[in-house]
């Protein structure tokens, strides 16, 4: 353990600005890159069962 | 019999000027927007001029500085240059060009529209990144507003001038006149005034004038040069 | 295809979209486990255990987000173009998707070094941006992603697409080495040094550690990702195939 | 329209050329690969000014009512004038907005009717070549000008598309307007042809 | 029946490989010097880029004269990688593209003629009249010989290199990508090669270290490119 | 030229089409504008790779033969790869040094047979857009490839050109060569023609 008290840990040596701008940036990009493909994902399946449907109603 | 056509023609809801360039403009802009691909869209050529000159001549911040000015100003005036030769080409070659000429509207408004979107997407959008390129050139922050209303009054003038080139080099196949070579001395002006208002913000002195006679050349070629475009299109596609 | 008879076994099953669906389906639940465990346990022991660094105090601590990022987002460019080279040479639909979903997890990671990179430079070197080789080269590696999506979204016919794309990407990979030894060149002739990046061994064993673990984390991020858009991709290609009906119609 | 006259001097490709064009006529010019043709019908629709002789419109001379007679025009030459990354309906608004003779509204109708429904929102690019003719003949199907210059306005066409055009000069022609072309297939639905020949002319 | 007529083309005396080379190359060389009046014409590209900087960014000798190494590299990249579009987008639209593609002969002679036309006006024609420009940037004599023979060593992998971007990107009607964000990234290393051997021979300093370095390049990119980009060709015509 | 044989199978434009084409036949695809002659004419030329199924050349599957395939085929598209600064005489030279089964001693007679003597050092672009076409079609006179493919290679020539490619073309079939074309025109004076219509096949 690094720091002392939570204010500490938040301002990280006066580079608190810094280090959590990059964190977050992370955490955005991160979950951007698994939110991303699980929505794509769910829009197909959504979109391909529909013209499943439609076809095998149509035919 | 005959007569009854043409009123036909005047009773319906007839497209005016102002539609002619509004369409005119849409068409321009969408047309290059679809053609990302193009090689000398403006923006990219900005931007691959401000990576290689770190890269090509001295990664140095105070060095750099001193060459962002002329630099930006250089390369909106290369940009604009090089993307002038499609202004008319590809409507030339495809045949709206012809069709263009023989529309009854005024030939100045499609003439102004054309130039209008042309600029939209070198000049302006050059203006709108200027900011972004300057600070990765280390220039002073002073340096800002002046180098943004520089380009905002002093591109228009580029692309307008630049129309007069395209237009009379429109028909040539062969051989003939350099496009850059007609229209390079008549930047000159505009490139001068424009680097010395950027220097004139650096230094903290007043750029006023400078810009003030941007206008000036930029009214003159508003005036000007429509005029001169459409007529040299009727020669171009004549000969 | 008919002149592979030498491949062994399992690259034909991989070959196979329906058996790389299902293989992956299986795997993800694993990776994300371990991606979750190794990423969130990195991220605690780096921002609260990690002992600040004596020189650039709590702003080193982007480091455990930084490096991993750069590493991988080189990683990813490799494996995008041997997948796009595998495609190319034996057709094989399964390297191109699997090139196709590289491209844009790449460009993240490449974003995330570059923007890290960027706000640590500010404490530590006082401007957000200066030439210096790594950097140089990092930017560079990020306009060839670009350039790969671009390419990709281009065209529209997708077999093509794939085709174009791994030229380029294979073309890149031979100039990558080049790139990176030349602006290190550039740089160090230049600029002598002025601004070192702080180098491996110089660091106590309490900062590498968590460093691996975070790397590893990373990797099993990308590991869940890529197959995320993977088994997306292959469903999409394969909407007409029947184990691809099937599958949707049996939910 | 009541008396178009024309007359023409030039020096290699026709010397001494002069006809005149009235309302429900067509006028079909002849001649071979090179002859001449579309030099004549760029010369007609004031494309080209590398001419000798007069040219009336309406018993005026061309260059007086050029506006008015640009109005009452429309041309149609070898290229088609389509821009290949505009989808079809975006080129015939374009054309709508530059030519007041042409109906913004039937613009969707007469995609319909050159067989192009359907295609509305496609680019014209991933059209094939007898499409990408369509495209720009629909605007015949807009138009109301009473003098129609059509250079080869079947070419890469189908057989069907020929009939379906065929028929459509025919209702031009007896709404009263009339029509100059050139073309290589015979004209067979049409009645009111007259054919002028340009090979008989000049040195070629 | 049929063998007769096979027969019969291989018993007139063929052209061979080396005759289709010789053919290409001076098809291409026609064709550019019949149309003058292309814009990107790298000379006068190069012409202007030259003119330009003195006026926008300082007349200054000592300022010009360490611009200049730097300049002149970045002015030689640009004018190639502009002209690059056009080698094969003509042979596209018109349909020639697609003869070449279905020719017997190995594709890679025929591209290694056409980029080694292209070179020779763009590369090859700024080579020569670099030391001209050199003298008007103030480039100190010593540095003329490193300028010189860079230019020349440096400037064929640049025509290589952009070749295969344009093949990549011949077929593209609509959207995307940009041939110049292709090729940039990849030309990065001859710029800092060619530069930093200028500036070697400026300060006296040995350069056959990096002209050693743009010779590798250059055979790396005689063996590898004529492939990618013959590849490229067939891929971008069949999509 | 014993036996080829192609089997295609595509989504869009069509399905399970098979035919084979023989020496000494001539083969017209039919159909309407946009029912997909030109993509079936740049698969079988080898051009376009996107499609699945199987195309056979003299029997052996033809990537294999490719090189050979290459060298026996004559092919001419929609565009008629005609560079408009060359001179005719330029382009046909060019092209035979390109394909070894083009007769480079024969360019001046070709040039004349497609009625272009005299034009033979007048650049392309100055040319009539019948002319144009020509240069490309005089690479029928000068070409040994006993298959020949050409997509709609009357269009724009007037009828005497027609005629004579027409004879052209049955001379080809009589020395025992192939040809597989489209065109909108009917072919006149050609016997054994056996034609394939893309309407019937599949969804379009
Ligand atoms: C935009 C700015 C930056 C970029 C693009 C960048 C890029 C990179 C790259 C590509 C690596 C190599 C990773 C590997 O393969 O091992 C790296 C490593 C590293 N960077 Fe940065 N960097 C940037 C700024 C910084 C700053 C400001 C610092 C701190 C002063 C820094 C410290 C480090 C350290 C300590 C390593 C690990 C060295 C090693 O493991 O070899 N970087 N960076
Ligand atoms: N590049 C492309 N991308 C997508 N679709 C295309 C492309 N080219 C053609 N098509 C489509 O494929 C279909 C067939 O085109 P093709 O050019 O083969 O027709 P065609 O039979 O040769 O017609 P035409 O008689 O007009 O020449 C058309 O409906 C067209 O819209
Ligand atoms: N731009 C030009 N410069 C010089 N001569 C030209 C030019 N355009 C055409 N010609 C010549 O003028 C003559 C007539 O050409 P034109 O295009 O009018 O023929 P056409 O009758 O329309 O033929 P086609 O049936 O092939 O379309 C031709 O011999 C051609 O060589
Ligand atoms: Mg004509
Ligand atoms: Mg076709």
């Amino acid at each position: 353990m690094s720091f002392n008290s939570f204010s500490e840990f938040l301002s990280m040596g006066g580079h608190g600005l810094y280090v959590w701008l990059s964190y977050g940036l992370g955490v955005i990009i991160i979950l951007g890159n698994l939110i991303a493909p699980l929505q794509a994902g769910k829009r197909l399946r959504a979109q391909l069962t529909r013209r499943l449907i439609r076809e095998s109603k149509g035919s | 019999m005959a007569d009854l056509i043409t009123q036909a023609a005047s009773e319906r809801a007839q497209i005016g000027p102002g539609g002619l360039f509004v369409a005119t403009l849409r068409r321009d802009l969408m047309l290059s927007l679809r053609r990302k691909s193009e090689l000398v869209n403006p923006l990219i050529f900005f931007l691959m001029v401000i990576t290689l000159f770190p890269l090509g001549v001295s990664p140095e911040p105070g060095f750099l500085a001193q060459l962002a000015p002329g630099a930006l100003w250089v390369a909106a005036l290369l940009a604009t240059l090089l993307s002038m030769d499609s202004l008319f080409r590809t409507d030339f070659d495809d045949g709206s060009l012809e069709q263009l000429l023989l529309s009854p509207q005024p030939l100045f408004i499609v003439v102004l529209a054309k130039v209008l979107a042309h600029w939209m997407l070198s000049g302006l959008a050059l203006t709108l990144v200027a900011p972004v390129i300057a600070v990765m050139l280390f220039l002073p922050a002073e340096g800002m507003p002046g180098l943004m209303l520089s380009l905002l009054i002093g591109t228009p003038t580029l692309s307008l001038v630049g129309a007069i080139g395209a237009a009379l080099t429109v028909g040539l196949k062969r051989g003939g006149v350099l496009i850059s070579l007609l229209v390079l001395p008549l930047y000159i002006p505009v490139l001068i005034f424009g680097t010395s208002a950027v220097q004139a913000a650096v230094t903290g002195l007043p750029l006023g004038g400078y810009l003030a006679l941007l206008g000036a050349l930029l009214a003159l070629g508003l005036a000007l040069a429509p005029l001169a475009i459409g007529a040299a299109l009727r020669i171009s596609v004549s000969g | 295809m008919a002149d592979s008879k030498w491949m062994p076994r399992w690259f034909y099953q991989l070959a196979s979209p329906r058996w790389c669906y299902q293989i992956c389906g299986k795997l993800l639940p694993w990776f994300t486990v371990a991606a979750l465990a190794l990423l969130i346990g990195g991220t605690l022991w780096a921002l609260i255990f990690a002992p600040a660094d004596y020189q650039q105090g709590n702003s080193f601590r982007i480091i455990y987000l930084h490096v991993p990022s750069a590493i991988l987002a080189q990683s990813c460019y490799m494996l995008m173009a041997v997948a796009g080279a595998i495609g190319l040479i034996w057709k094989m639909k399964v390297a191109d998707m699997v090139a196709k979903a590289c491209a844009p997890i790449g460009a993240s990671l490449a974003v995330l070094a570059l923007l890290t990179g960027a706000i640590w430079g500010k404490p530590t070197w006082g401007s957000w941006w200066v030439w210096d080789a790594r950097l140089t080269s990092m930017l560079i590696l990020f306009f060839l992603y670009l350039g790969v999506m671009a390419l990709n979204s281009a065209i529209e016919s997708e077999s093509t697409a794939a085709q174009a794309t791994a030229v380029l990407a294979l073309v890149g990979l031979v100039n990558i080495p080049i790139i990176k030894y030349s602006v290190e060149w550039w740089n160090t002739l230049h600029q002598p040094a002025t601004f070192k990046l702080t180098e491996k061994p110089a660091m106590p064993a309490e900062m590498w550690v968590p460093l691996l673990v975070m790397v590893i984390g990373f990797y099993a991020f990308f590991a869940v990702t890529l197959m995320m858009r993977l088994r997306n991709e292959i469903l999409r290609r394969e909407r007409r195939a029947g184990w691809v009906k099937e599958l949707l119609l049996s939910k | 329209m009541e008396n178009l006259f024309c007359e023409r001097d030039d020096r290699m490709l026709f010397e001494g050329l002069g006809f005149s064009v009235d309302a429900g006529e067509i006028v079909q010019i002849e001649g071979a690969n090179g002859s001449g043709k579309t030099t004549l019908l760029r010369i007609l629709s004031g494309l080209s000014r590398n001419y000798e002789g007069d040219i009336f419109w309406r018993g005026e001379p061309i260059d007086r009512v050029r506006d008015q007679f640009c109005r009452e025009l429309l041309y149609f030459g070898h290229q088609p004038g389509v821009k290949a990354l505009l989808t079809p309906e975006e080129n015939l608004r374009w054309y709508c907005a530059l030519h007041p003779s042409l109906d913004a509204s039937r613009v969707a109708e007469a995609l319909e009717q050159v067989g192009l429904a359907g295609f509305e929102d496609v680019p014209c690019h991933s059209l094939s070549a007898g499409q990408h003719r369509r495209v720009s003949l629909s605007r015949l199907y807009l138009s109301d000008a009473p003098l129609w210059i059509l250079d080869e306005p079947f070419t890469a066409i189908d057989k069907r598309g020929v009939a379906a055009k065929e028929a459509l000069i025919g209702r031009h022609i007896a709404r009263g307007g009339s029509v100059i072309l050139t073309t290589h297939q015979d004209l067979q639905g049409s009645s009111v042809v007259r054919s002028i020949n340009l090979d008989r002319q000049g040195g070629h």
